[in-house]
């Protein structure tokens, strides 16, 4: 088979965010040419998703597009792998962009500014996701992985002047990105544990992975990944907090497509991960908790917006619980895997239309929240009329009722548990908590119903002020709801007529294992003509549903005790980090050079431990050999010692001189009479430099001296060991062999004249030590002469001469920062 | 800032010449013997800040009538000129070349060096000059 | 002579942590004077002992006599005297000019005048 | 490949810096001048990188002494990426300057010490001998202690003189280091140690006693001038002090010069052999610290400048890790760490010099709302903040995923440590770009769009230096292949040193040093 071209896929990917960029070329009074533009991305990359689908169909999950080289050392190329998972999740993502796009338009009216912003992000949202799904390289799926949490930061932030919406678009960010993180380790781990590095090379060779503990690391890394994206418990506070992002991209990013990514990865992982002991048990446990939670957090929300963000959350995890029993199916072949792709599609064909008609009725009801709707049918306005009737059928195919996609997806969810529970007892568990969450979503149908028809008032008090801005329709007020009611269309469509629908999925979906579903979705009826466990679970979850929904039970707002994780762990960071920092970092330069000197010795302490013939004390080394020098010696360590102990600062200041001429007799018995007299030049010049800046110190303050025994310790424990470096490397000299070259000899035997090795070409001195200084290491005394007059510019620079002194002294008046001692 | 005792403003009047004296052998003496350009730098900065402790500031600019800074600007300059001169020529930096004039009978060996050298000199004063002086001000005021 | 020179620089390594470790500046700068003596005088014994078997000395390093000295530490140390120089002189004038800012050189007090976290504690605000 | 052109990097700044000493009083030219001379510097640096982009070495032997007993200066990959990239962030650091260094200060030798600054930058790069190393670090720090203290306002002075006492005393465990290692091996050039350390290890020799003993105290000597854990405390506590011009440059220079020191002596001379063993804990240790701690202490400051400031370390502690590995691949994602950090971390600091001059201030409690008045300012610090994090395709991306990808099989708990950090890295942008950038606007604005003296000053200058670094980070990431490449050659010659040997001391391969017995 002939490979298909990546450019095509590329230019696809990449065409919602051009289209975006774009549109920021537009003056802002150019609306509808913005809007066209805008839409022109999405729908490009659809048109060109279904020409290379019509070219190539869809590929084996084995069988990537070419290669377009990026950063070929790193072995990251462009390719992509367009199959069933892949093409499904593009076309489901495009599609939904061109639906957003006007929608947006309409939601934000008469704000051009917002729009010049929006459009951009959004296509670059666009671009991202559908990397993420397209990608081939394993790399390069973390790669727009990232770019969609920043772009899904960047839209939660969108109202700058809602500090609230700042924090929880960084929760978001910082949630979504520990994933990211997670992911990006799990894959590096993962590739160079195996030198897999392509989704479409892991399919291939799913069979011979090992299970050792690398990979079974890499892939609980990558679970995270997939997991705080998909918001799973305990992580999924971030997506209620999303919705603070206006309503277009809550109903785009944070409901049908963004959260998704996280289930499309276990979708991805499942043919190479499902075989794994820990796949189904972590998959099943995580997803069913953040299923029945949210579930529960859902029927007790109040604002329509966070209620619809906590079914989310719940279905997340019934999706991710569903690829956690295909597991099953991969590791024993049991049938717990059915028409997954169809199960994810019936829920953004009824949870995107929610959030639509949400933000519709904010401008058309003024509010957002469940008391604020008592009535709502009974409302003048045609268009109150239609959004209140997409948000009932909406929220039908939100209970899963019969004739929707949405019942039979739980259907074959309820299938998979009963197949599962078969082969595991234990999963049973699953079971009920699947029909608790579905009681609960019918409960919300029913409460919503109840309350939009006027049959009973909601819990709380309709008079309150509206939370949303009220706005007079315009020309463009129908795409409030028009879109809504397009997709909701569908789940009634797939759910009555299953036929196209079949004829679509039935060529991408993977995972079919179930004889009873082989032929794709049955008629509405049919299920009833063939009464089993699935629908035994369905119905007992419609009665209890109604049953709550007309209770008085979790009416309120229930507090989610998991809102509390994101505060506690900023909180914390910020109070350990600031902690630890500065526990080191105290300000008192004491402590530091403390420290600095600690680790010098340790680190010395540690090279001796590792070689211990650095503590044998060197043999031949007689101090004895020349008393002068031992005298000499002496008398340095006299005057050294003497200098902590005078405290009349010009005694120290010649205490310290006094040290520095015994030097200089050292320096003589070491023959060395240049150092000696620059010695005693420096020493001179010092002593007066001393003087001159004690004059100009403040006194000192005479308070008792600070510990003294610590610190003698640590400078003793200093000093020794210089001092026994300094005798191991005196010892090395010693010893070294008379002919061992070393520059010393060289620069000896080249001073004055030079030898074949130069070219006959020598220092022409015989002074070894200038010639050296401005000859042969000439370009060391370059330096030094450098940082002679660096420093004397330094000094100038702080001090500026007289000429200055008055320009200087108007500012320190000026800032206030004149203090004087 | 003045120590203006009578005997150390005689004694460094008489001494002044002397280490200035010194400091020219010593850098001309160089580079075969002790000495060398660091040295009478050092040598000469010993004399220009004993004169300007003992006579002022005022004095001090009599003596040396230049701000210190052209004498590093000079030095470092000089000597940076020399090292950098041979890459005019194709060769490195600091590639020493020198030559022997023959003036009225007697040869006089020329190092490029040399020069290297009298520019440490002049930078080596000009820093503990400028330093010393600078300071000098500050307790003047 | 080697044993003697690393004796002196252990004495004057311990005596310069010792001084740098204390309170006042001045202090803290007459020890870095004092470590740049250790440092040189560990230098020049790594041109080896100079004392000769029969108990004379070797010659200094200017040509035209046998058993010289290693001059390269020599010319090492001249580069780090000077050096060494230059920082001392900025260093006392920075103290100066610290003095006049802030009116005092005592490390307690200058340590306490900023403080890195700027006086606060961490946390959500 | 000898190339004697290569002294023109140490030349054409210190003539430059003479030049404008001359020009003290005249800010005009002597801004020019300095642009003219760092321009010329980055050109010639950047053909003589594309010339050794196979992998050569160019060297100069100053005073045409041959190696190892003159000074050599080498141009490798190494040098050559670390120069360019130095060069790059100077130029934009300084055209940021031009608007926001006060005009006082500007004429207190700013400019004269800014070019010596360079000459010791370029320098350190550039020479093949350990003393001269010493030589050039000193160079640098001298001009940076001037740069630090210049304008000398009363914060600079609570905190100029740590900087300047702890790199002193780092700097003198220097000059006893690389005297006592003249001591034992008789040479200073690092080519020459590298070779009497793979000679002694090839013939089974060992070395010297001791030896390890000096390896160590080098790399507490580097790692207080890289800021290692637990050496950084001069960082943290001065680099908000200065102009923030000036805190740009340092972040992106001084350290990695550290760093530099490490990636060139450490691989050939001073972890390798016996001492290896010895080191590498101590690095991998200080590395996991370093990035932790530093991000730690980022996430918990309350002001821009600071939290860009203490990241500085965090970052410096991947660059450890990546060298910790002591692999070819490790040592070139460590070098395009810091390639990609240098230009990122300056970007934000000069980001935040503009942000302080709209804000009058930089503790976060105090400004908000920037993005609404300066939408370009929110985009480059944006995309810089993002490249620090290292979201992708943007620079930091790659550096990480190397290491990381590495570190795994090195040293997985370092490999842990990374991602942790750089999860925290993003908190602490958000930070900085929530409460900044997006929150209401908020606090005293005392002195919007205005300097200290409360003039209003053109920001065009201060904007073309963040467009500089800005465009570069996202060029660095997205054409991440010929750097990455330079820098796997560099990685390759660090892990065998004979190319390097060859090139630097062609004698070696001859006759002069190999019979080097002796010692021990």
């Amino acid at each position: 088979m002939v490979t298909a071209s990546p450019y095509l896929v590329l230019v696809a990917v990449g065409a919602p965010a051009l289209a975006g960029l774009a549109t920021m070329l537009l003056p802002d009074a150019r609306k509808l040419t913005r809007l066209s533009l805008a839409t022109a991305g999405p729908v490009a990359s659809v048109v060109l998703v279904a020409i290379h689908l019509g070219r190539n169909g869809v590929s084996p999950a084995d069988t990537p597009t070419g290669t377009i080289p990026w950063v070929p050392s790193l072995n990251l190329d462009i390719s992509f792998l367009v199959d069933g998972l892949g093409s499904f999740f593009a076309l489901l993502i495009a599609g939904m962009g061109v639906i957003v796009v006007p929608y947006a338009r309409a939601y934000f009216g008469h704000d051009a500014a917002s729009l010049a912003r929006f459009f951009p992000t959004l296509g670059f949202f666009t671009s991202a996701m559908l990397g993420v799904v397209l990608a081939d390289h394993l790399l390069l799926t973390v790669l727009f992985w990232e770019m969609t949490s920043v772009s899904s930061f960047l839209l939660i932030g969108w109202d700058r002047d809602d500090a609230d919406a700042g924090k929880r678009a960084m929760q978001a960010f910082f949630t979504t990105g520990l994933g990211g993180l997670a992911l990006l380790g799990g894959i590096l781990l993962f590739g160079g544990h195996t030198g897999i590095w392509r989704w479409s090379r892991l399919m291939a060779e799913a069979a011979t992975i090992s299970h050792d503990g690398t990979v079974v690391a890499a892939f609980v890394l990558m679970f995270v990944g997939a997991a705080t994206k998909s918001a799973q418990w305990p992580l999924h506070d971030w997506l209620p907090g999303a919705m603070k992002a206006p309503t277009p991209v809550s109903a785009y990013l944070h409901s049908a497509t963004m959260v998704k990514a996280g289930v499309f990865l276990l979708g991805r992982m499942l043919p190479a991960f499902g075989a794994l002991a820990l796949w189904l048990p972590l998959l099943v446990s995580i997803g069913a908790v953040t299923m029945l939670l949210g579930a529960v957090l859902a029927l007790s929300q109040d604002n329509l917006k966070r209620m619809f963000a906590y079914t989310t959350v719940s279905h997340l995890g019934l999706l991710v619980a569903m690829y956690g029993l295909g597991g099953a199916s991969t590791a024993e072949g049991v049938g717990t895997i059915h028409w997954d792709l169809t199960q994810i599609a019936s829920h953004a064909l009824y949870k995107a239309p929610l959030f639509l008609v949400v933000g519709a009725l904010a401008h058309l009801v003024g509010s957002t929240r469940v008391a604020q709707l008592h009535g709502l049918w009974n409302r003048p306005g045609a268009g109150t009329k239609a959004a209140a009737a997409v948000l009932l059928l909406s929220g039908y195919a939100l209970a899963g009722g019969p004739g929707t996609v949405s019942f039979i997806a739980k259907e074959l969810f309820f299938a998979a548990t009963d197949h599962a529970t078969a082969a595991h007892p234990l999963l049973a568990v699953v079971g009920v908590m699947a029909i608790a969450a579905a009681a609960c979503n019918v409960a919300i149908f029913v409460r919503l119903a109840a309350t939009v028809f006027g049959l009973r008032s909601g819990a709380g008090d309709a008079s309150e002020t509206p939370d949303a801005t009220h706005r007079e329709p315009d020309s463009w007020s129908f795409m409030l709801w028009a879109p809504a009611a397009a997709l909701i269309a569908l789940q009634y469509l797939g759910g009555l007529v299953p036929t196209l629908w079949n004829r679509t999925f039935s060529g991408i979906e993977a995972n079919v294992h179930d004889e009873a579903f082989a032929d794709g979705l049955p008629w509405a009826w049919e299920p009833f003509l063939h009464p089993g466990m699935p629908l035994l679970m369905s119905m007992v979850a419609i009665g209890a549903g109604t049953a709550l929904g007309f209770s008085r039970w979790m009416r309120g707002d229930l507090v989610d005790v998991h809102a509390r994780i994101w505060p506690a762990t900023y909180r914390g960071i910020l109070r350990g980090g600031h902690r630890l920092f500065h526990s080191l970092q105290t300000g008192h330069l004491r402590h530091y050079l403390a420290v600095v000197f600690s680790v010098l010795t340790l680190c010395i302490g540690w090279a001796a431990w590792a070689d211990p013939a650095m503590l044998r004390p060197p043999a031949g080394m007689d101090p004895f050999e020349y008393p002068a020098g031992l005298l000499l010696g002496a008398v340095v360590c006299a005057a050294a010692i003497a200098l902590p102990m005078v405290t009349e600062r010009v005694v120290r200041v010649l205490v310290l001189g006094a040290s520095g001429f015994a030097v200089v007799g050292l320096y003589l018995v070491y023959q060395a009479p240049d150092l000696a007299l620059t010695q005693l030049m420096f020493e001179i010049i010092s002593v007066i430099l001393f003087l001159l800046v004690l004059r100009l110190l403040p006194r000192p303050d005479h308070r008792p001296r600070i510990r003294v025994l610590p610190r003698l310790a640590l400078a003793s424990v200093v000093g020794i060991s210089i001092g026994w470096m300094t005798l191991l490397a005196g010892h090395a000299v010693d010893n070294r062999a008379e002919d061992a070259p070393t520059l010393g000899k060289f620069f000896e035997a080249h001073s004055l004249e030079g030898s074949e090795m130069t070219d006959g070409r020598g220092g022409e001195g015989r002074n070894v030590v200038n010639v050296i200084l401005v000859d042969f290491r000439g370009f060391d005394t370059l330096g030094e002469i450098t940082v002679l007059a660096t420093a004397v510019l330094g000094v100038w620079s702080m001090l500026p001469g007289r000429r200055r002194h008055r320009e200087e002294e108007d500012l320190a008046v000026d800032t206030g920062q004149g203090a004087q001692p | 800032m003045r120590m203006s005792s009578l005997i150390l403003q005689t004694a460094v009047r008489f001494i002044l010449p002397l280490t200035f004296l010194y400091a020219a052998y010593a850098a001309l003496k160089g580079h075969n013997g002790p000495g060398g350009g660091f040295i009478a730098g050092l040598i000469a900065s010993v004399g220009f800040c004993t004169y300007r402790m003992s006579y002022g500031d005022r004095a001090f600019h009599r003596l040396l009538p230049v701000h210190p800074r052209w004498l590093v600007f000079v030095g470092l300059g000089l000597a940076g000129a020399v090292a950098s001169l041979p890459l005019l020529f194709g060769q490195p930096l600091l590639r020493s070349a020198s030559t022997t004039l023959h003036l009225g009978g007697s040869e006089v060996h020329l190092v490029s060096s040399m020069a290297f050298d009298l520019g440490l000199l002049l930078v080596v004063v000009g820093v503990a000059v400028g330093m010393i002086s600078r300071l000098g001000e500050e307790l003047d005021r | 002579m080697t044993t003697v020179l690393a004796i002196c620089v252990a004495v004057l390594v311990t005596v310069s942590v010792y001084l740098m470790l204390s309170r006042e500046l001045k202090s803290v700068a007459m020890g870095v004077f004092a470590l740049g003596h250790g440092a040189n005088l560990s230098i020049i014994a790594m041109s080896g002992s100079p004392v000769l078997a029969d108990g004379g000395l070797r010659n200094p390093p200017i040509l035209g006599v046998a058993d010289l000295v290693d001059p390269l530490p020599q010319a090492l140390i001249l580069t780090a005297i000077v050096i060494n120089f230059a920082v001392m002189g900025f260093l006392l004038t920075l103290l100066i000019v610290t003095a006049r800012r802030t009116g005092t050189i005592n490390v307690d007090e200058l340590a306490t005048e900023d403080r890195p976290d700027g006086g606060r504690a961490g946390g959500d605000r | 490949m000898t190339n004697d052109l290569l002294g023109l990097l140490v030349v054409i700044p210190l003539a430059t810096s003479l030049a404008t000493v001359a020009l003290v009083r005249r800010p005009v030219p002597q801004r020019i001048l300095g642009l003219v001379s760092l321009c010329s510097m980055l050109v010639l640096a950047l053909s003589w990188l594309v010339r050794i982009r196979d992998g050569e070495v160019m060297v100069s032997q100053m005073g045409a002494w041959p190696a190892p007993f003159g000074i050599t200066l080498v141009f490798d990959s190494l040098s050559g990426l670390l120069l360019c990239a130095g060069l790059l962030v100077t130029i934009a650091c300084y055209v940021h300057g031009f608007s926001m260094v006060e005009p006082s200060t500007e004429r207190r030798y700013f400019h004269p010490l800014m070019q010596l600054l360079i000459v010791g930058v370029n320098q350190s790069f550039l020479t093949g001998d350990l003393f001269n190393l010493f030589v050039a670090f000193e160079i640098m720090l001298m001009a940076s202690y001037g740069l630090l203290a210049i304008g000398r306002t009363r914060r600079q002075m609570t905190q100029a003189y740590k900087y300047l006492l702890l790199n002193l005393v780092a700097s003198t465990v220097f000059v006893i280091t690389a005297g006592l290692v003249y001591g034992m091996t008789g040479t200073l050039n690092i080519a020459d140690l590298a070779r009497f350390v793979a000679d002694r290890s090839n013939a089974g020799v060992p070395l010297p006693t001791g030896f390890t003993g000096l390896s160590v105290m080098l790399l507490v000597v580097f790692g207080l001038k890289g800021a290692f854990f637990p050496l950084w405390f001069w960082l943290p506590d001065t680099y908000h002090t200065c102009p923030i011009s000036i805190a740009a440059l340092f972040s992106g220079l001084l350290t990695k010069v550290g760093v530099y020191a490490v990636l060139r002596t450490f691989p050939l001379v001073f972890a390798a052999g016996d001492a290896r063993d010895v080191v590498l804990p101590i690095l991998a240790v200080s590395a996991g610290a370093t990035m932790l701690l530093g991000v730690l202490g980022a996430v918990s400051q309350h002001n821009v400048r600071r939290i860009l400031a203490v990241h500085v370390i965090s970052q410096v502690g991947y660059m450890v890790f990546g060298i910790s590995m002591m692999t070819t691949v490790g040592l070139a994602g460590a070098l395009y760490y810091m390639i990609q950090h240098m230009v990122v971390k300056s970007s934000l600091f000069l980001c935040c010099g503009v942000m302080e001059r709209h804000a009058g201030s930089d503790d976060l409690d105090e400004i908000g709302g920037l993005l609404k008045r300066h939408r370009w300012l929110g985009v480059a610090f944006f995309v810089a903040a993002l490249s620090l994090v290292g979201v992708p395709p943007l620079s930091g991306f790659f550096g990480k995923l190397v290491i990381i990808r590495a570190g795994w099989t090195a040293n997985w708990w370092l490999s842990a440590i990374g991602l942790v950090t750089g999860w925290l890295t993003l908190l602490s942008m958000l930070k900085i770009w929530t409460q900044g950038f997006w929150s209401p606007e908020s606090g005293p604005r005392m002195n919007r769009g205005g300097d200290a003296s409360g003039r209003v000053r053109c920001l065009r200058a201060a904007h073309t230096g963040i467009g500089i670094l800005v465009v570069a980070a996202v060029l660095i990431g997205l054409a991440a292949e010929p750097i990455y490449d330079i820098a796997f050659h560099a990685a390759e010659q660090l892990t065998d040193p004979t190319t390097y040997i060859r090139a630097v001391d062609p004698l070696a391969a001859g006759s002069v040093l190999t019979a080097s017995g002796g010692g021990g």
